[in-house]
C-alpha cells in the first residue's frame, strides 16, 4: 500500500513549493545528490543538473515543458559502475521506464538511487520550447500547466504538445521510489508525494510526512487525460501504417535521412557504445558503391538509411518507451517518434511485454521459448 | 495323382451328396481315390467333449490304417471336421511324444501302431494346391456363368492350423469358383462360424449364427461349402431361422464338389442334388442346362 | 596428420552405429563404417520427428570437440568425418584374428552409379522406364530403378537397384557426367567358354550370351576347351559335368590350376548334382541344373560379370568390431494377419504413418485416407502389434511402441484436422523411461489423446461409411465397436534379418529371442573379445538407450585397442604449415569447370570470368573442361601451384564432393584448404535451363560472387589451442561410478573418485541377484578389487565436493575428507555418479506393521534368510507406490523388474505360495517381459488398479490375517479381498543428486531431482556445459546393467577431451569485438553451451573457445555486431546476400 | 459388493473339479486378460461370462462360478480364439478340457450338451462309426425330456425322406471299439 502525502502551502506556489521540497530532500544525510531539470543560469535552458548544494535548488523546475533529452541515459552514466553515493534523480514516466530497460541490459543500476517521479502532462520539441519560453521562462511551467492540465494541446505561439507526448499513455510514474503528482489537484500550489517501493516509504518517513488519501480527482483526471491519449495513440498508428505499409512507403517516408545518426544518440535504450552502423560491417568499399550503381542505373547517397532504421527498430523495438527523443533530434523532421511508437506497441505485444513495466521481466530476445510463434517458425511442419 | 480316401460318417448319412459329388469330380479330374479300409469315426467334436485321449486315439486309428497301406500318399478328408481330428494327430503327436505312446497304448487294442508318417488332407486343399484352378477350368464344359456364388469355408479346415488358406480371411476357392464360369459373391462371412453342434446343444446360440450367414448372403445365388456341419446347419436350419427372423430364407447351399461336378457336364447321378434339402427352382433354371433349354 | 594408430570397425549406419564412429572418431581413432544399404541412418532417415520433443534433433549428436574434423550440418543428409571412412553398400565378409588385431573382409555390392562423380540431377531416374515401390516412403509411392535412396541425402547421389534394373542403358545415354556405367560395354571383353558335348547346349547357350553382348566359345570336349583357354582369355567357364573323354570335374581341376581366377558355374543334370557340390569344393563357383531357362542362365551370368567387374572385395585390419545392426519392424501381414494389413488401406504400421506426415512423404504430409482420399478424422493405434507375444514367439516387449505412439498421436492431433480425434487401445502404456510419464499425461490431458486399455482384436471394413470397424473389449469384459478412419498398428521390433548369419560368422551367440546376446553385466561385450554390440542389436532400445549403448560400446572397443597396445591417436605436429596471409589483402584465383558440354548452349565461361574480374579482390580466373575426371584434377592442381594469390574459389557442381579433395588440394600446393571453397554453379545452369544464356551466366555469376564475398572475408588466422588437464574426477562411488573410472583409468589417465561414505558399491551393497539370476556380489567383487589394485585411481571415501570452478579441460575442484584437510583436484573433465535410493514412504500402513515392507527390504530379508517362503501362504505386491503422480511424476523402472524377480524367487521355493499383485501398468519392457510371463506362468494374479481407485490395506488385529488388502477387479466387475501374510511395496527410487553439487560443476537438475542432460535422446549423459557428465542413477532409474552401460558411456564422452594435449577450437567460433561491447551480457543469457562470462575486473566478455560450438545465438543476440562467429561477420553475410539477389 | 473372491482360504467347486480344474489354470497361467479370446468367440454375446471372464475364474480359483455358467457350453469349437490368442494358448482345447470335467463329474445343468456328445460316443463306440439317427435317439432317450424330441422329429423326417438316415432302434451289447474305449479309458485314469 502506497504512501501518500498532499503538500499544500497556502502562501506558495508550485514552483516554490517544489523547491522547498527538493530542497528538503536533499538536505537527508543518505542523499549525497540531486539529479533534477533545472533553469541553467546563463540562458535559463532547461537541463538536467546534478545538485549537491540543496541552496542552489531555487531554479529546478521538474515541470518545464522541455524535454532536451531523456535522462535515462544521464543515470545510466551515473550507475554503470559502483558509485558509491546516494543520488535522488526527478524523472519523467517515460525516463523511468527507458532506465528499468537500461538496468535490465546492465547499462545502470537502481542500488544507488532515489527515483523521484513526476506526474507528466507532456512537453514540447526543443524548438517549440524555445519558441514558448520567449523571453519568460520562469513562467514557462506555470503558463504550460495551466492549459495542459485543462486538456489544451496547443498553446500560444502555434505550438504545440509533441506527437509522442500526446500518444503518451504513461503520464504517471510508474517504479519510482518517490511521485510528485499534480494531476487532479489545485495546480497552482498542491502536489502530491506518494512513496511506492520500500525505499521510497523509508524516506517519505524520515521526511515526516503526514498521510492522506488520494483525492477522487486525480482518478477521474487521470482517467479522462488517458481515454484521450488512447484515442489520439490509434490515430496516430493507423496514420503511419498507412504512410509506412509498404517497402516503397517506408522508404518515402525515410527520404530525408543523411545518416546523422542524432536518431540513435537520443535514444535512451540505444545503448551500444559504438553503432554497427558506424563500424567496418557498412564500411564498403568504393567498388562496391559504383557496383550498387551500377546494378540500379542510380543510387541514394548516403546507402543504407532504411537499413539502418529497419536494423535500429529491430534493435529497440522491444525496449522502446515511446520518449519521442528520436523525432526531437532528427534534424530533417522525420515523424520517427511515430514510426517506432507503432512497431514498438506490436512488437512488444507480439511477446507480451511492455518496455519499463517491471525490471523483473526479461528482455523477449533473452528468453527461448520453444512454443511460440508456431505459425511463423513452422518448426518441422 | 492317387490319394487314401477318408470319408468320415456324415459321408455315409447326411452328407451323402458330397461323398459322391467328390468322388465323381476328382475321378472325372483323373484323381485316383483308394478308399481307407475299415475306417472309423474320427470323433467329430463329441470326443473333444468326452474324453481327450480318445479326441486322439479315434482319428490316431485311421491314419495309422493309413500308415499300413503302400507307397507315399496323402490322406484325403473332404470333411472338415475329420480333417482337423486327424490333422491335429498328426500335429500335437510330434510336439507331445508322450501323446503318442499314450495313442499307441490304445492302438494296441487294434494292432495298429502310429508313426506320424501319414499326412491329412483337406479336399479343399487337394483342389486348390494339387490340382488348381487351370486344370479344372480345362474340364469345365459348361460353366455355371452369372452364378455368384458365397464361398463358405467353416472354421475347421482353416483353423485352428492355417495349412493351405489364410485362417481370417480365407481365399482359396475363389480361383476354382472362377475358374468354373462362376462369379465370386463378396462376403466376410466365408470363415465365420457355423455354429457346429451348437445346433443341437444350445440351438438358441446356433440358430443366431446360421441366420447370420444367411442373411450376409442374401444376394448371391448360392452358397458352396466344404463341410458336412456347416452344409446341414445352413440348410437344414433355414426354416427355423426364418421363423425366428421373421423373413423367408431360400438358398441353395451346394457342396463345392457338387457346383463343380455341375460345370463339368456331370450327370444328376454324380452330383445328386436331389440329396439337398433345399435346392429351389430359381436356382436350377439359372444353371447352364436350364439356359439352354 | 599422423596416421591413426587405432582403427575399429563399426558394422551399421544407423543412430548407434553413426553415434559409435562418431565417439570413436572424436577420440582419435580411425573408423571404418559399414552399411548395407546404399544410405546412412537407419529407420531414423525415414522419420522426422522423436519423442519427447516430437523434432528431429539428431545435429546434437554432431562432433563436440574438434569440430573442424567433420562437418556441421544436419546429420540426416550426411555424416562426415576425417576419421570416418564410410562404406555404403557393404557387407562385413569375414573376421579373423583377435582383439587389437583383426582381418576384417569387406564385400561391396556393385556400384552403377560413380558416388563421385554423379551430380544428382536426376535425368536418369525420369528416363528409367522401371518403377517400384519405394521403400523410403514404406511403400506408399514409387521409384525408378535408378532413385535417391533418401531425398535429404547431401551429396545426393543416385543409386541403381540391380534387382529391379533391366539394364535398358537409357540413364546411361543422358547422364551428363559419365557417371552410370551398366558395364555393358564391358561385356565384350568378358569371354565366356561353353563346354558342353551336345551341341544344342552350347549353340544355344552361346546365342543366348551374345545376344547379351557377351564374346562367347564354345568347345565340344574337356580337350578342345583347354585349348581355346592357351589361346585366348576367358573370364568365366560354364561346364558341363558329364562329357565323353576328360570329364568337367578333370577340366575343373586342370583349369583352377592354371587359370585360379576364372569362374566357373558347372552344368548338371539331376542325377549328378552330388557332383557338382562336390565341384564347389576344388573351386566352381557354383552350378545350374539342367533343363535351364535361358533366363536364370543370361542372369548368373550377369551376376558373375557384374560382381567380377564392378564389386570390389578389400581386406582391412582394425583393432575392434562393433556390430550396431539394428532391428526390424515386424511385418503385420505375415502370419495370421488379424487387422487386416494390406488388406484394408486404411489400416497402416506406424513407419507408413510416420512417412504419410511427413513432408518428404509421399502426399507432402496431408493426413488422407489412402482408401479414398478423404480427410482423416479419427485414428486408432494398436499397441503390441509383434510384441508380447508367445504366439508368434516373441515374448518381449519392444519397449519403444508406446511412445512412438503416443508421439505420433499427438503428430496427427498437431497437422491433421482441426477436430481429429486420436485413440491408443494398449495393454500397458509403458512410458519406464525419463519424462515419459509426464509425456503420455500432457498427451492425455492437453492433447486429449484417449487412452483405452484393451487389446483390439478384430478390424473389419463398413462398406457404406468407408471406415474401418475396431473391436475391442473393454474392462467389464463387454466389447466395443468403434469406427475410425485410419488405424495404426504399433509394430514391434524383431531382430534383423540375417543376424544368425553375422553371429555365425563373427562368432558371436544369439539370446533366446534372436537378438545379439550381451554378456552379463556387460551390456556391450560379446563372448569374443574384442566384438562389441550396440543400439537395438543386442535388444529393442529407444535413441537415448542406442545412444548410450554405443558409448558403452566405443569405450570397450577403445579399451580392446587401447589393451592391444594401439594408444590413443597423438595428433600433434605433422600438420602441414600454411604460411600466414592474415597480413595480406585478399587475392583469391577462381577455377571455372566446364562440365564437359553439358552446360545449356550458349554459355560462355569467358565472359563469367571478365565479369569476375572485375572484382579487384581477384587475382585470375581460369576455366577447366572437366574438374570431375582425373585430366581436370590435375589441370586444377597445376593452374593452382602459382603464388600470387592467397584464396581460391572453385565454381563446379555439388560442393560437398570436393571438401575432401581440397584438403589434398591444400597440402599438395601449400594453400591453406580453410581459405579455398567450391561454389555450386551447375545447379543454377539447370534451374534456369529455359531462360536465355545471359541470364543463366548472371545466375552462375552471382553464385561466384556471393562464394567470392565469403571467402574475401575469411579470416586466415590459425586457430587457438589450450592445454588441458588429463585427469578425470568422478563423483560417487556406487557401480557407475566405479565402472566410468575404471574405464578412464584403464585408457591411461589418472581419476579421482569421491563417495561420500565410507565404503564404495551403493546400492550393490544390498542387491545380491539380477532376474536373470546373474550374481551381483561376484560382479561386485570383481569391480571393487580391480578398483583398489588399479595404479592411477584415487579413491576418497567420506568425501564430498565443497565447490568447483573452471570449465572443460581445467575444472579446479575442493573436496573435503572427514577428519582430512580440503584438497583442490585440477582436473579436464567431471562425471556425476551421485545415484539413488530406494524411496521412503508411510503409505499402505508401512512402517505401521512388519507385515508391509519395501521391495527393497524384501531383498534384504530373502538374502539374510530372514523369510521363509514356505511359512506363508499369501503375499501381495503393490506397485507405483507414490510413484507416476505428482509430485514424483515418473516411473522408477526397475521396481516391476524386481517385483518379477521377487515373486520367481519366492515361487521357486514356495509354489504354492499365493501371490497378488496390484499394478497399473506393469512396466516389464524388453526381455524382462519374459520374467512377466514367467510369473504368471509360476502362477502369481496380476489385479489392475487406478490411481482414482488404490487398493485398500488394512494392518490385521489379533486373529486377523497380518495385512488384508481390499481392491476393485475390474474384469471380474467385483471388489476383491486379498488376506496376506506380507505386503511389499514397490516404492520406486529418488535420486541422491544436491543442488549444490550440480550447481558447482553448472550442471543442471530437473524437476525431479535428477541430473538434466544437454538433450534427452541424443547426448544423454552430456551437460549442457561441456566436460560434465553423468552416469547411473543420477540420470534416471536404471538397473544395474544399465548403468554400466551409461557409465561407459559418459566415460567415453570424457575420453574425447582426455585424449588430447589441448583443445583446439574451431574455426566457427564466437569472438568478442571488445571496443563494440557495451557488457550488456544478452549474449551470456542466450549461450546454450555456458561458454560466455563477464569478466568483472577486465570489464571484457570471455568465450571459452572450446566450450563454443559457433552457433551463433550471441551474435544474433548483439545488436552492434560486438559479438561475432567467425566465418560469418556481418560484412561478409550482408555481401553474400547482396551478391545473391543482384 | 460382495467380494469375488478372498484369496488366501480354500473357496471354488467341489474337490473333484477343482482337481480337474488345475490342468486347465496351469495350462493357461500365461494369459493376460487382454479379452481378445471374447472379443473372436461368435457366441460370447449368449454367454453369461465372457470367455475372458471365464479364464479370469479359473486363474483366482474361482471353478464353483465356472460350471454355474453356460459359457464353456457354448463354444462351438471354431478356433476363432486359439487363432488369435497372442499368448498362444490353446483355448479350444481349454473349453473342450472344461466340457470333459463336466462330462465326467456329471454336471447337472450340463447334461444336455455332456448328453449330447456321449450319446455320440456311445453310437461309435457301437458301431465304430457314427450312425446319426441312433445317436440322437440316444441323445433324446439320455435327456429324459420329451420336448427335445420334437424339435428334432421335423428335421429327422426330411433326412431319412432323402434317405439320409435311417431310423435305428439302439441296439445293446458288444461294440465295435469296446476295448479301443476301454483301454483309452484305461490309460486316461491312469495319468
Amino acid at each position: 500500500m502506497a504512501k501518500t502525502s498532499l503538500c499544500d502551502e497556502a502562501e506558495q506556489n508550485l514552483q516554490t513549493s517544489l523547491a522547498s521540497f527538493f530542497k528538503f530532500v536533499l538536505a537527508m544525510e543518505d542523499i549525497h545528490a540531486l539529479l533534477a531539470p533545472m533553469r541553467l543560469p546563463a540562458n535559463e535552458r532547461v537541463m538536467h543538473t546534478l545538485v549537491t548544494d540543496p541552496e542552489l535548488l531555487d531554479p529546478i523546475d521538474p515541470f518545464a515543458p522541455s524535454f532536451p533529452m531523456n535522462a535515462a541515459r544521464l543515470v545510466s552514466r551515473l550507475t554503470k559502475r559502483p558509485g558509491g553515493e546516494m543520488v535522488a534523480v526527478v524523472l519523467r514516466p517515460c525516463e523511468i521506464r527507458a532506465l528499468i530497460e537500461l538496468v535490465k541490459l546492465k547499462q545502470g543500476d537502481m542500488e544507488n538511487i532515489i527515483i523521484v517521479g513526476i506526474d507528466c502532462p507532456g512537453a514540447f520539441k526543443n524548438t517549440d520550447y524555445v519558441e514558448f519560453a520567449g523571453e519568460n521562462p520562469e513562467t514557462a511551467a506555470e503558463r504550460f500547466l495551466a492549459g495542459a492540465l485543462s486538456g489544451e494541446t496547443k498553446f500560444d505561439g502555434g505550438v504545440e504538445i509533441s506527437a509522442a507526448c500526446r500518444a503518451c499513455t504513461h503520464p504517471v510514474p510508474q517504479g519510482a521510489d518517490l511521485s510528485i503528482g499534480i494531476f487532479g489537484l489545485d495546480s497552482d500550489r498542491q502536489f502530491l508525494v506518494s512513496a511506492d517501493t520500500e525505499k521510497g516509504k523509508a524516506l517519505f518517513d524520515r521526511l515526516g510526512l503526514s498521510g492522506c488519501d488520494v483525492p477522487d480527482s486525480r482518478r477521474e483526471a487521470i482517467d479522462s487525460l488517458l481515454s484521450v491519449r488512447r484515442e489520439f495513440q490509434k490515430e496516430m498508428m493507423d496514420d503511419i501504417q498507412k504512410k509506412t505499409n509498404t517497402p516503397e512507403k517506408l522508404a518515402t517516408y525515410l527520404s530525408g535521412c543523411i545518416n546523422c545518426y542524432n536518431c540513435r544518440v537520443a535514444c535512451p535504450v540505444c545503448y551500444c557504445r559504438e553503432c554497427v552502423f558506424v563500424t567496418d560491417v557498412f564500411d564498403h568499399d568504393p567498388f562496391q558503391y559504383l557496383r550498387w550503381a551500377r546494378r540500379k542505373g542510380m543510387i541514394k547517397m548516403p546507402t543504407d538509411t532504411v537499413f539502418y532504421h529497419i536494423t535500429r527498430m529491430a534493435h529497440i523495438s522491444t525496449a522502446c518507451v515511446g520518449c519521442g527523443q528520436c523525432s526531437n533530434a532528427c534534424p530533417n523532421d522525420i515523424g520517427l517518434s511515430e514510426l517506432f511508437i507503432a512497431s514498438a506497441s506490436t512488437s512488444q505485444s507480439a511477446f507480451d511485454y511492455e518496455a519499463g513495466r517491471s525490471l523483473e521481466e526479461d528482455p523477449p530476445l533473452t528468453v527461448f521459448r520453444e512454443d511460440e510463434f508456431d505459425d511463423v517458425v513452422e518448426v518441422n511442419h | 495323382m492317387k490319394y487314401i480316401y477318408y470319408p468320415g460318417c456324415s459321408l455315409e448319412g447326411t452328407a451323402l451328396e458330397y461323398n459322391i459329388s467328390t468322388k465323381s469330380v476328382l475321378g472325372a479330374l483323373g484323381v485316383k481315390l483308394v478308399e481307407l479300409d475299415d475306417w472309423t469315426c474320427c470323433g467329430a467334436t463329441a470326443a473333444e467333449g468326452t474324453s481327450h485321449l480318445l479326441s486322439f486315439a479315434l482319428p490316431a486309428r485311421n491314419i495309422a490304417l493309413a500308415e499300413k497301406m503302400k507307397g507315399d500318399l496323402d490322406v484325403l478328408a473332404p470333411c472338415s471336421a475329420c480333417y482337423l481330428n486327424l490333422k491335429r494327430v498328426e500335429r500335437e503327436i510330434v510336439l507331445d511324444p508322450g501323446l503318442l505312446k499314450k495313442i499307441n497304448q490304445v492302438l494296441e487294442t487294434e494292432d495298429l501302431v502310429l508313426k506320424g508318417k501319414r499326412k491329412t488332407r483337406h479336399l479343399l486343399d487337394v483342389l486348390s494346391s494339387d490340382i488348381s484352378a487351370r486344370d479344372i477350368a480345362s474340364a469345365v464344359v459348361r460353366p455355371v456363368n452369372g452364378l455368384r456364388i458365397a464361398p463358405y469355408y467353416g472354421c475347421q479346415c482353416l483353423r485352428p492350423y492355417a495349412v493351405f488358406d489364410d485362417p481370417e480371411k480365407p481365399r482359396s476357392m475363389e480361383p476354382i469358383l472362377v475358374s468354373l464360369g462362376a462369379s465370386v459373391y463378396e462376403w466376410d462371412m466365408g470363415g465365420k462360424c457355423c455354429g457346429a453342434s451348437l445346433m443341437s446343444t444350445a440351438p438358441e446360440a446356433g440358430i443366431k449364427l446360421v441366420a447370420g450367414i444367411l442373411d450376409a448372403a442374401q444376394d448371391a445365388d448360392a452358397v458352396v461349402t466344404v463341410c458336412p456341419m456347416c452344409q446341414m446347419n445352413l440348410e437344414a436350419y433355414q426354416r427355423r431361422a426364418s421363423k425366428m427372423r421373421k423373413t423367408h430364407y431360400a438358398m441353395p447351399i451346394l457342396y463345392l464338389p457338387q457346383l463343380m461336378g455341375l460345370a463339368m457336364g456331370l450327370t444328376d447321378e454324380q452330383i445328386r442334388l436331389d440329396l439337398n434339402l433345399c435346392v429351389p427352382d430359381g436356382f436350377l433354371h439359372k444353371l447352364p442346362d436350364a439356359q439352354a433349354v | 596428420m599422423k596416421p591413426k594408430i587405432g582403427r575399429a570397425l563399426v558394422v551399421g549406419g544407423g543412430i548407434s552405429g553413426i553415434r559409435a564412429a562418431l565417439d570413436l572418431a572424436e577420440t582419435g581413432y580411425g573408423v571404418i563404417l559399414v552399411e548395407k544399404a546404399p544410405h546412412l541412418g537407419g529407420v531414423l532417415s525415414q522419420l522426422d520427428s522423436q519423442f519427447p520433443t516430437n523434432h528431429c534433433g539428431m545435429c546434437k549428436m554432431l562432433p563436440l570437440v574438434e569440430r573442424d574434423a567433420g562437418s556441421q550440418y544436419c546429420l540426416r543428409k550426411g555424416l562426415f568425418h576425417e576419421n570416418i571412412d564410410i562404406r555404403m553398400s557393404t557387407r562385413v565378409a569375414a573376421i579373423e584374428g583377435e582383439a587389437g588385431h583383426f582381418t576384417i573382409r569387406l564385400q561391396k555390392q556393385p556400384g552403377f552409379v560413380d558416388p563421385d562423380t554423379c551430380i544428382g540431377c536426376g535425368m536418369c531416374a525420369d528416363v528409367c522406364p522401371v518403377a517400384v515401390a519405394d521403400e523410403f516412403n514404406a511403400g506408399l509411392s514409387r521409384r525408378k530403378a535408378v532413385y535417391l535412396p533418401v531425398p535429404h541425402m547431401t551429396p545426393n547421389t543416385y543409386v541403381i537397384d540391380s534387382a529391379a534394373c533391366s539394364r535398358c542403358g537409357e540413364c546411361v545415354d543422358v547422364c551428363p557426367t559419365g557417371a552410370i556405367r551398366l558395364f555393358r560395354q564391358g561385356r565384350a571383353d568378358f569371354g565366356v567358354l561353353v563346354v558342353d558335348d551336345e551341341y544344342t547346349v552350347r549353340d544355344s547357350i552361346k546365342e543366348w550370351l551374345e545376344e547379351e553382348g557377351f564374346f562367347v566359345e564354345a568347345a565340344a570336349s574337356g580337350e578342345e576347351a583347354l585349348d581355346a583357354m592357351e589361346k585366348q582369355s576367358f573370364k568365366m567357364m560354364l561346364l558341363d559335368i558329364k562329357m565323353p573323354g576328360m570329364d568337367g570335374v578333370a577340366v575343373l581341376k586342370k583349369t583352377m590350376e592354371n587359370y585360379p581366377e576364372m569362374a566357373v558355374v558347372m552344368m548338371t543334370a539331376y542325377a549328378t548334382v552330388e557332383t557338382a557340390v562336390e565341384a564347389m569344393k576344388t573351386g566352381a563357383m557354383d552350378y545350374l541344373m539342367k533343363p535351364f531357362d535361358p533366363e536364370d542362365l543370361v542372369s548368373k551370368v550377369i551376376d558373375v560379370y557384374e560382381v567380377r567387374e564392378a564389386s570390389m572385395g578389400e581386406t582391412m585390419e582394425a583393432g575392434a568390431v562393433i556390430f550396431c545392426g539394428g532391428t526390424e519392424c515386424y511385418d503385420p501381414s505375415t502370419g495370421k494377419n488379424p487387422f487386416g494389413y494390406k488388406v484394408f488401406p486404411d489400416v497402416l504400421t506406424g513407419l507408413e504413418f510416420e512417412r504419410l506426415i511427413s513432408g518428404t512423404g509421399p502426399g507432402g504430409g496431408e493426413l488422407v485416407r489412402l482408401s479414398d482420399g478423404r480427410p482423416v478424422k479419427t485414428i486408432a493405434w494398436v499397441q503390441c502389434v509383434g510384441s508380447r507375444n508367445l504366439q508368434l514367439d516373441k515374448d518381449y516387449c519392444s519397449g519403444i511402441c508406446c511412445m512412438v505412439a503416443i508421439k505420433e498421436a499427438m503428430l496427427a492431433k498437431e497437422r491433421g484436422h482441426e477436430d481429429l480425434e486420436a485413440t491408443i487401445f494398449y495393454m500397458d502404456m509403458r512410458t519406464f523411461g525419463k519424462s515419459f510419464q509426464r509425456f503420455r499425461e500432457r498427451a492425455e490431458k492437453d492433447f486429449n489423446i484417449r487412452f483405452t486399455r484393451g487389446c483390439v482384436h478384430t478390424i473389419s471394413a463398413d462398406d457404406k461409411t468407408g471406415k474401418l470397424m475396431v473391436t475391442y473389449p473393454v474392462e467389464d469384459s463387454r466389447h466395443m465397436e468403434a469406427a475410425f478412419d485410419m488405424v495404426v498398428l504399433s509394430t514391434g521390433q524383431q531382430p534383423a534379418g540375417g543376424v544368425d548369419k553375422l553371429a555365425e560368422m563373427a562368432d558371436f551367440e544369439q539370446n533366446p529371442w534372436g537378438f545379439a546376446r550381451s554378456e552379463p553385466f556387460a551390456p556391450a561385450r560379446t563372448k569374443r573379445d574384442g566384438i562389441f554390440l550396440a543400439g537395438s542389436f543386442s535388444g529393442p532400445k529407444d535413441i537415448a538407450e542406442s545412444v548410450i549403448s554405443a558409448g558403452s560400446a566405443s569405450l570397450c572397443a577403445s579399451a580392446a585397442i587401447h589393451a592391444a597396445g594401439g594408444g590413443m591417436a597423438e595428433v600433434d605436429g605433422d600438420l602441414p604449415e600454411y604460411a600466414d596471409v592474415s597480413l595480406q589483402a585478399p587475392k583469391v584465383r577462381i577455377a571455372l569447370c566446364e562440365c564437359g558440354a553439358t552446360l545449356p548452349g550458349g554459355i560462355d565461361m569467358e565472359r563469367i570470368a571478365a565479369d569476375l574480374k572485375a572484382d579487384p579482390a581477384v587475382e585470375n580466373v581460369f576455366v577447366i573442361p572437366r574438374l570431375c575426371t582425373v585430366e581436370g584434377w590435375d589441370m586444377l592442381v597445376e593452374k593452382t601451384k602459382g603464388k600470387g594469390y592467397n584464396r581460391l574459389l572453385v565454381g563446379a557442381c555439388t560442393p560437398y564432393v570436393y571438401t575432401r579433395r581440397l584438403r589434398q588440394l591444400g597440402e599438395k600446393v601449400m594453400v591453406d584448404p580453410a581459405l579455398m571453397d567450391v561454389e555450386d554453379i551447375r545447379s543454377p545452369a539447370f534451374a534456369y535451363a529455359d531462360a536465355a544464356a545471359g541470364d543463366i551466366e548472371q545466375a552462375m555469376a552471382r553464385r561466384l560472387k556471393s562464394g567470392l564475398s565469403r571467402l574475401r572475408e575469411v579470416d586466415p588466422l590459425p586457430k587457438q589451442s589450450a592445454p588441458i588437464a588429463r585427469r578425470a574426477l568422478v563423483i560417487g562411488g556406487g557401480i557407475a561410478g566405479m565402472t566410468a573410472a575404471l574405464a578412464i583409468a584403464d585408457h591411461g589417465y589418472p581419476v579421482d573418485l569421491v563417495e561420500k561414505k565410507g565404503e564404495l558399491g551403493g546400492n550393490l551393497n544390498w542387491l545380491t541377484h539380477t532376474i536373470e539370476g546373474y550374481d551381483v556380489r561376484d560382479f561386485f567383487d570383481n569391480v571393487r578389487q580391480r578398483l583398489e589394485k588399479h595404479p592411477r585411481i584415487t579413491v576418497y571415501v567420506n568425501s564430498r565436493v565443497v565447490s568447483s570452478f573452471g570449465a572443460v579441460g581445467n575444472f579446479y575442484t575442493t573436496i573435503e575428507t572427514s577428519d582430512a584437510p580440503s584438497r583442490t583436484l585440477h582436473h579436464g573433465i567431471a562425471i556425476l555418479a551421485t545415484g539413488g535410493n530406494e524411496a521412503e514412504t508411510t503409505a499402505y500402513c508401512c512402517g505401521q506393521s512388519d507385515a508391509v515392507i519395501t521391495q527393497k527390504v524384501l531383498e534384504q530379508k530373502i538374502s539374510q534368510k530372514q523369510i521363509d517362503c514356505k511359512s506363508i501362504d499369501t503375499v501381495a505386491m503393490i506397485q507405483c507406490v507414490d510413484s507416476r503422480e505428482e509430485p514424483r511424476n515418473y516411473c522408477s523402472r526397475v521396481c516391476c523388474t524386481s517385483t518379477l524377480k521377487h515373486i520367481l524367487h519366492m515361487k521357486k521355493k514356495n509354489p504354492d505360495l499365493g501371490v497378488y499383485v496390484f499394478y497399473r501398468d506393469m512396466m516389464s519392457y524388453g526381455f524382462a517381459e519374459t520374467w512377466y510371463t514367467e510369473a504368471r506362468k509360476a502362477g502369481a494374479i496380476f489385479i489392475p488398479y487406478t490411481v482414482d481407485a488404490k487398493p485398500q490395506v488394512f494392518v490385521g488385529e489379533k486373529g486377523d490375517p497380518p495385512v488384508k488388502i481390499k481392491a476393485y477387479e475390474p474384469l471380474l466387475e467385483a471388489d476383491v479381498t486379498v488376506n496376506a501374510d506380507l505386503l511389499v511395496l514397490a516404492t520406486g527410487i529418488v535420486p541422491a543428486l544436491p543442488q549444490s553439487l550440480a550447481d558447482a560443476f553448472g550442471a543442471g537438475i530437473d524437476a525431479d531431482g535428477f541430473f538434466r542432460e544437454a538433450e534427452s535422446k541424443w547426448r544423454p549423459v552430456d551437460s549442457l556445459k561441456e566436460g560434465v557428465f553423468a552416469c547411473g542413477i543420477a540420470l534416471s532409474p536404471r538397473s544395474v546393467t544399465e548403468s554400466v552401460a551409461s557409465a561407459e558411456a559418459a566415460a567415453q564422452r570424457g575420453l574425447r577431451i582426455l585424449s588430447k594435449n589441448a583443445l583446439t577450437s574451431a574455426r566457427v567460433t564466437a569472438r568478442v569485438r571488445h571496443s563494440l561491447c557495451s557488457l550488456c551480457e544478452r549474449c551470456i543469457d542466450v549461450c546454450p553451451y555456458g561458454a560466455r562470462s563477464v569478466d568483472l575486473d577486465m570489464q571484457k566478455i570471455i568465450v571459452n573457445a572450446a566450450m563454443c560450438q559457433g552457433c551463433g545465438n550471441c551474435a544474433s543476440e548483439c545488436p552492434n555486431s560486438a559479438s561475432v562467429i567467425d566465418g560469418f561477420f556481418d560484412g561478409r553475410m550482408l555481401d553474400m546476400i547482396d551478391m545473391v539477389i543482384e | 459388493m460382495k467380494p469375488a473372491f478372498e484369496a488366501g482360504r480354500p473357496h471354488g467347486a467341489s474337490k473333484n473339479l477343482e482337481e480337474r480344474l488345475e490342468p486347465v489354470r496351469k495350462m493357461l497361467l500365461p494369459c493376460m486378460q487382454c479379452g481378445t479370446c471374447s472379443g473372436s468367440c461368435p457366441n460370447a454375446w449368449a454367454m453369461d461370462f465372457s470367455p475372458r471372464h471365464l479364464w479370469r475364474l479359473l486363474l483366482t480359483r474361482n471353478g464353483e462360478e465356472i460350471f454355474k455358467s453356460r459359457t464353456f457350453v457354448l463354444c462351438s469349437t471354431c478356433y476363432s480364439c486359439t487363432l488369435r490368442c497372442p499368448r498362444g494358448l490353446p483355448l479350444t482345447d481349454a473349453m473342450s478340457m472344461l466340457k470333459q470335467a463336466a462330462a465326467a463329474e456329471n454336471v447337472r445343468m450340463h447334461r444336455r450338451s455332456v448328453g449330447f456328445y456321449k450319446s455320440f460316443m456311445e453310437s461309435v463306440r457301437r458301431h465304430g462309426r457314427v450312425r446319426e439317427m441312433e445317436f440322437m435317439t440316444l441323445y433324446f432317450l439320455s435327456m429324459k425330456n420329451p420336448a427335445i424330441p420334437l424339435r428334432f422329429t421335423p428335421l429327422g423326417m426330411r433326412l431319412m425322406a432323402k434317405r439320409k438316415v435311417s431310423f435305428e432302434i439302439p441296439s445293446r451289447g458288444m461294440g465295435r471299439l469296446d476295448a479301443f474305449f476301454r483301454k483309452a479309458k484305461a490309460v486316461e485314469d491312469q495319468s
